[in-house]
């Protein structure tokens, strides 16, 4: 059995498979059909102040390889969570990290107070592409990306803070180092790219929302190249995702710079997707000698 | 409620583009019950998405569901061949539920809303229960079914848009006109939105408040109640509901149709 | 039969597909399989000045419904096009667009004076993703996308010209109408995505040159929205292409706002795919009651 | 040369890690011949390519390949049943020829090399040519073919790489060590790019001029000659010659292997 621990900013992670934002909820349902604390974290669904109702259906598209989902953000609200549903992360043995988002950067900072202390990790998604009057807006720019991380981190004395970076951006390289700047302990990458699919019958977008975020195992070259790029611009760990569905992908992902990964829609095509990948990594380990997932960790070589 | 890797026994044509997939269970399975579904790979890779199907009928070892051929999922599971395995996770949703004392049935299914009627006949079969069945199809090449309906329904009656098969109209007013003589305890109905809402207005028009649970449709991802993509909106709209989870079935005066 | 036929720029087209740059050559292998003479029009392959060998191989990966190529504009030389296969592409009956490429602004400026007036339209390639020292540079930002076209158009007497845009940017809509600005007639988007995709076993990247264009059916959520974005920045016509696969895909984009279609990696997966979408469009418009294709264009109306 | 879709006859295991596929052609082909290629698709709509495979055997009405399981395109290609469909470019590429002259023939063929060898000792079966196999396998799992290659050569020599099999080594020594017997006219070769340097190598070694035809293998696009994906570089690396197109058989010293 090869050792797949993983410490991420004096986190301890059993192995570095951790259920993507979004796609697990608070992690009861999947609960249901196998013990989750056999993975090494979870991200909760996003978490704003208020409680959300989030976009009008459909919420999600089927492309090749891909979907779109444009949710909204639907979540109890940071009160809720607190008091429904953190107990029964807490009852299980796997990492939390609240995943969360705001409008304002004094959302941030107040989620993130209040938070402090509650939760093992904090993951700020700024590249949501759902909400309109906020999310979005913050992940474009280094400068915004500098303000709402160092905003967020002034009120974070003991939670480690990930900043989780946005695709549909100029550099994710130049928005990675300016989250590091901003006191980011780790990024995580990437969120979904902005898409649209179309209802040609009646000439509309499928999505109620329009457009949507596409994520799933067509987009996975597109995050391992952005993984890489990363991993040469910021010291801080960081946290892969984007179509992983199998062990192979999720070690493409450590090969390339990522300390730990995320695993989102591929819980949607196959329910134990995590489980699966969690055995696959060690067993390829342990078909190649290789002790410790670690030694693995951004050992890409290039070509030429 | 389970993934498992099920064995695909037929996949064959029933009426014009509806296919019946009947698929053998690998291990017992508890709780399988009418108005229930399954959420079932269609055997492309490229489709990322299991297709929601209901359970039409079921036993120990077998599970039936019906299936329209619409978009490209479908169409890539109409091309399984019998003895190729699918993914499916099942038994999903809450299903439909009878009182003890409800004895006499109203089922009102249109389009593909008609297969998850035929389980609760099947699951009713021998019991005290009399079910008075309106069934509506596109039309004459789109019905099936109907020995089943008319062998276990006290009465049923199967209505086609285009009246190109027995009475033109839809499965909404075919009940209501016959309501008098249904005279039914409680009303169980699937089908398209409109159809829904026709319903919901004709007992409201009519101040009846008998019992009526209606079973949903709307587009999922997870299909267990995780991600939140298969709202509907609980009346009032203060509040959303979950299709997979807190539904398929709800109570007509609950959600937002 | 429906009226397939569309003009851009005072440039007729039989009907709106036409092949993508770089996976058709110049038409003759194709020929041996269907009389391209039946294409609304060719993009051929990238033009430079000098020929040029391309990069290393590999040049092709396989991803989940995408694929990445970093060809590296291997191509016989503008002179080589001009004595050697303009000839056979102009025996066809069907619009010749020279797609070109050059590592400086003088490049552009040099090979658009000398194709003036010898092909019917010519697509300014500023943004495939592999040759290191030129093109990509040219895409990003809407200064330098300005600067290329204007320098570009002003040796332009005859040939209108299309600008053809890169997805990996923080805002095609800005980069396009800065294309319009600087005088393209047309723009055409999107070019390839840039990913990797990496040979675990090897620890290397699978293509030589490390990163490459993702492209194909996969990738067509995020040209789609694209495309819907660029028709609403300018009112220059638009080409759109990314993952075209059937005549519903290519009847999507034109709802979302382009006139015609490029499709490219579909040649590969299925090489009658152009005859059999044009087919399918012509069926589709019978289908639904409407007499000419353009009466789809930009009729995509929003939700909500 | 034609896109098809063919029918598949047969697709079973023929070796370890190696399936042989026959597939039923909808109407008579023209120029199928000895060390063409065929590209397949490989009945899953998530792989955009589909493989090149080197035609083994054909007649008439139908062709077969022989693949080795190596990624997931193959993987999926030996899901595909008999009776299902696939779409097939061929024949592509230019072939083996033999010169009228060409009497004795060295066949030297590596892995998956072995399989173009076989088309050619088939196509002139009934000829005057008499051929002297030398082929390398991986292993005695991984031997194929032994009989074919035994009933149509002169002399037919089989080695596996760690020796599990009669002879230890490659297919290259074998050759070499039998070349004053076999004392070839032409030699014909196909396997992974190290045999091939190695025959090349072991060529200008020993001085001789003997005409030497390779087939390549690399990684392919549209698979006719348009995309410029597949090259090799010609000797003197100041042009680029298409395996598909200009190959997949080159005069050995034509190109960089
Ligand atoms: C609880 C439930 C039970 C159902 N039972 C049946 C049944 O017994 N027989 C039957 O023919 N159909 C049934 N449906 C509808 C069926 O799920 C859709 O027709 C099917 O998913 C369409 O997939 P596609 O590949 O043909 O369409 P595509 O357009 O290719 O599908 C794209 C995506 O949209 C989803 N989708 C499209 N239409 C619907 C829809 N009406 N409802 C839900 N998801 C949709 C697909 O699942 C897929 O995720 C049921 C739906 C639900 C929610
Ligand atoms: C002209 C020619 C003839 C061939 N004949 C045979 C044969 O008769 N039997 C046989 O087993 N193999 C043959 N090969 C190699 C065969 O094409 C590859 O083994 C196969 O494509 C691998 O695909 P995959 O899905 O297993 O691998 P994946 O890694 O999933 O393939 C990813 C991509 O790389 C390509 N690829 C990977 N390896 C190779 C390779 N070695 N050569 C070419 N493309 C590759 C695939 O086609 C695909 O496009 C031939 C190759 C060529 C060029
Ligand atoms: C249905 C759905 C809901 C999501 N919700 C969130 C969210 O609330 N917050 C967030 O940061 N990312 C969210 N994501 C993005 C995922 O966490 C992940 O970044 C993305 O899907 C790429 O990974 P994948 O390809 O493995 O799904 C969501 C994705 C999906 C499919
Ligand atoms: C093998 C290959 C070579 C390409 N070469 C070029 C090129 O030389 N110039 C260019 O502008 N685009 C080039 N492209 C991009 C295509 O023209 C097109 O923009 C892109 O592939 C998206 O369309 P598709 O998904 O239909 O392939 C190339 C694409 C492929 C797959
Ligand atoms: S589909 Fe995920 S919650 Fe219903
Ligand atoms: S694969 Fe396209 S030129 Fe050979």
């Amino acid at each position: 059995m090869a050792d797949l621990k993983v410490n991420l900013c004096g986190v301890e992670f059993k192995n570095p498979v951790i259920a993507a934002s979004g796609t697990f909820g608070f992690g009861k349902e999947f609960d249901a059909l196998y013990d989750i604390g056999v993975l090494g974290g979870i991200s909760t669904k996003g978490l704003t102040l208020e409680k959300r109702l989030g976009n009008a259906v459909p919420r999600i598209a089927e492309g090749r390889s891909v979907i779109l989902n444009a949710v909204g953000l639907q979540n109890p609200g940071l009160d809720a969570f607190l008091a429904e549903d953190l107990d029964f992360l807490k009852s299980k043995n796997t990492v939390i990290i609240a995943n969360v988002a705001g409008k304002t950067v004094e959302d941030y900072e107040e989620i993130c107070a209040r938070l402090d202390g509650k939760v093992d990790m904090i993951e700020l998604n700024i590249s949501c592409p759902n909400v309109k009057c906020g999310g979005m807006a913050f992940g474009i720019r280094p400068e915004s990306v500098y303000t709402v991380t160092a905003a967020s981190k002034k009120n974070l004395k003991k939670t480690p803070l990930i900043v989780k970076l946005s695709p549909n951006v100029e550099s994710i390289a130049a928005n990675a180092a300016a989250a590091e700047k901003g006191g980011a302990d780790c990024v995580s990458l990437i969120n979904t790219l902005t898409g649209m699919a179309i209802d040609l019958e009646r000439r509309r977008p499928l999505l109620a929302n329009n457009t949507g975020g596409v994520s799933g195992a067509g987009i996975k070259p597109i995050a391992l190249r952005m993984v890489y790029e990363v991993s040469k611009a910021v010291s801080v760990p960081i946290i892969g995702m984007g179509g992983i569905v199998s062990a192979e992908d999720a070690l493409e992902f450590i090969v390339a710079g990522a300390s730990a990964v995320q695993v989102g829609t591929a819980n949607f095509t196959d329910t134990l997707a995590m489980p699966k990948i969690i055995e696959g990594m060690n067993a390829w380990l342990d078909a190649h000698g290789i002790a410790g997932v670690q030694e693995l960790c951004g050992t890409l070589k290039m070509n030429g | 409620m389970k993934e498992l890797i099920v064995k695909v026994l037929e996949n064959a044509p029933l009426a014009d583009g509806i296919y019946k997939l009947k698929f053998s269970l690998p291990e017992k399975m508890c709780c399988l019950r009418c108005g229930k579904f399954v959420n079932i790979s269609v055997g492309d890779s490229a489709h990322l998405l299991r297709r929601p199907l209901a359970i039409c009928e079921y036993d120990e070892k077998s599970v039936t569901v019906c299936y329209q051929l619409k978009g490209s999922g479908t169409k890539s599971l109409s091309k399984v061949r019998a003895g190729e395995s699918l993914s499916c996770v099942l038994p999903l949703g809450n299903g439909f539920t009878l009182e003890e004392n409800e004895k006499r049935i109203a089922l009102v299914g249109g389009g593909v809303g008609v297969f998850p009627m035929i389980s609760v006949l099947r699951e009713f079969e021998n019991s005290d229960k009399r079910f008075y069945s309106y069934m509506g199809f596109r039309n004459r090449g789109a019905v099936c079914m109907e020995e089943t309906f008319r062998a276990l329904s006290e009465k049923s009656e199967i209505v086609t848009d285009d009246g190109s098969y027995q009475k033109r109209g839809n499965a909404v007013s075919a009940f209501f006109d016959d309501i008098g003589n249904a005279k039914p305890d409680v009303i169980l109905s699937c089908g398209p939105a409109p159809m829904l809402r026709a319903l919901k207005a004709g007992l409201s028009e009519r101040g009846l408040k008998i019992p009526c649970y209606v079973s949903l449709e709307e587009r999922m991802g997870c299909g267990i109640g995780a991600c939140l993509v298969c709202v509907c909106k609980k009346t009032g709209g203060a509040a959303n509901a979950r299709v997979c989870k807190d539904g398929p079935v709800f109570e007509i005066g609950e959600v937002e149709i």
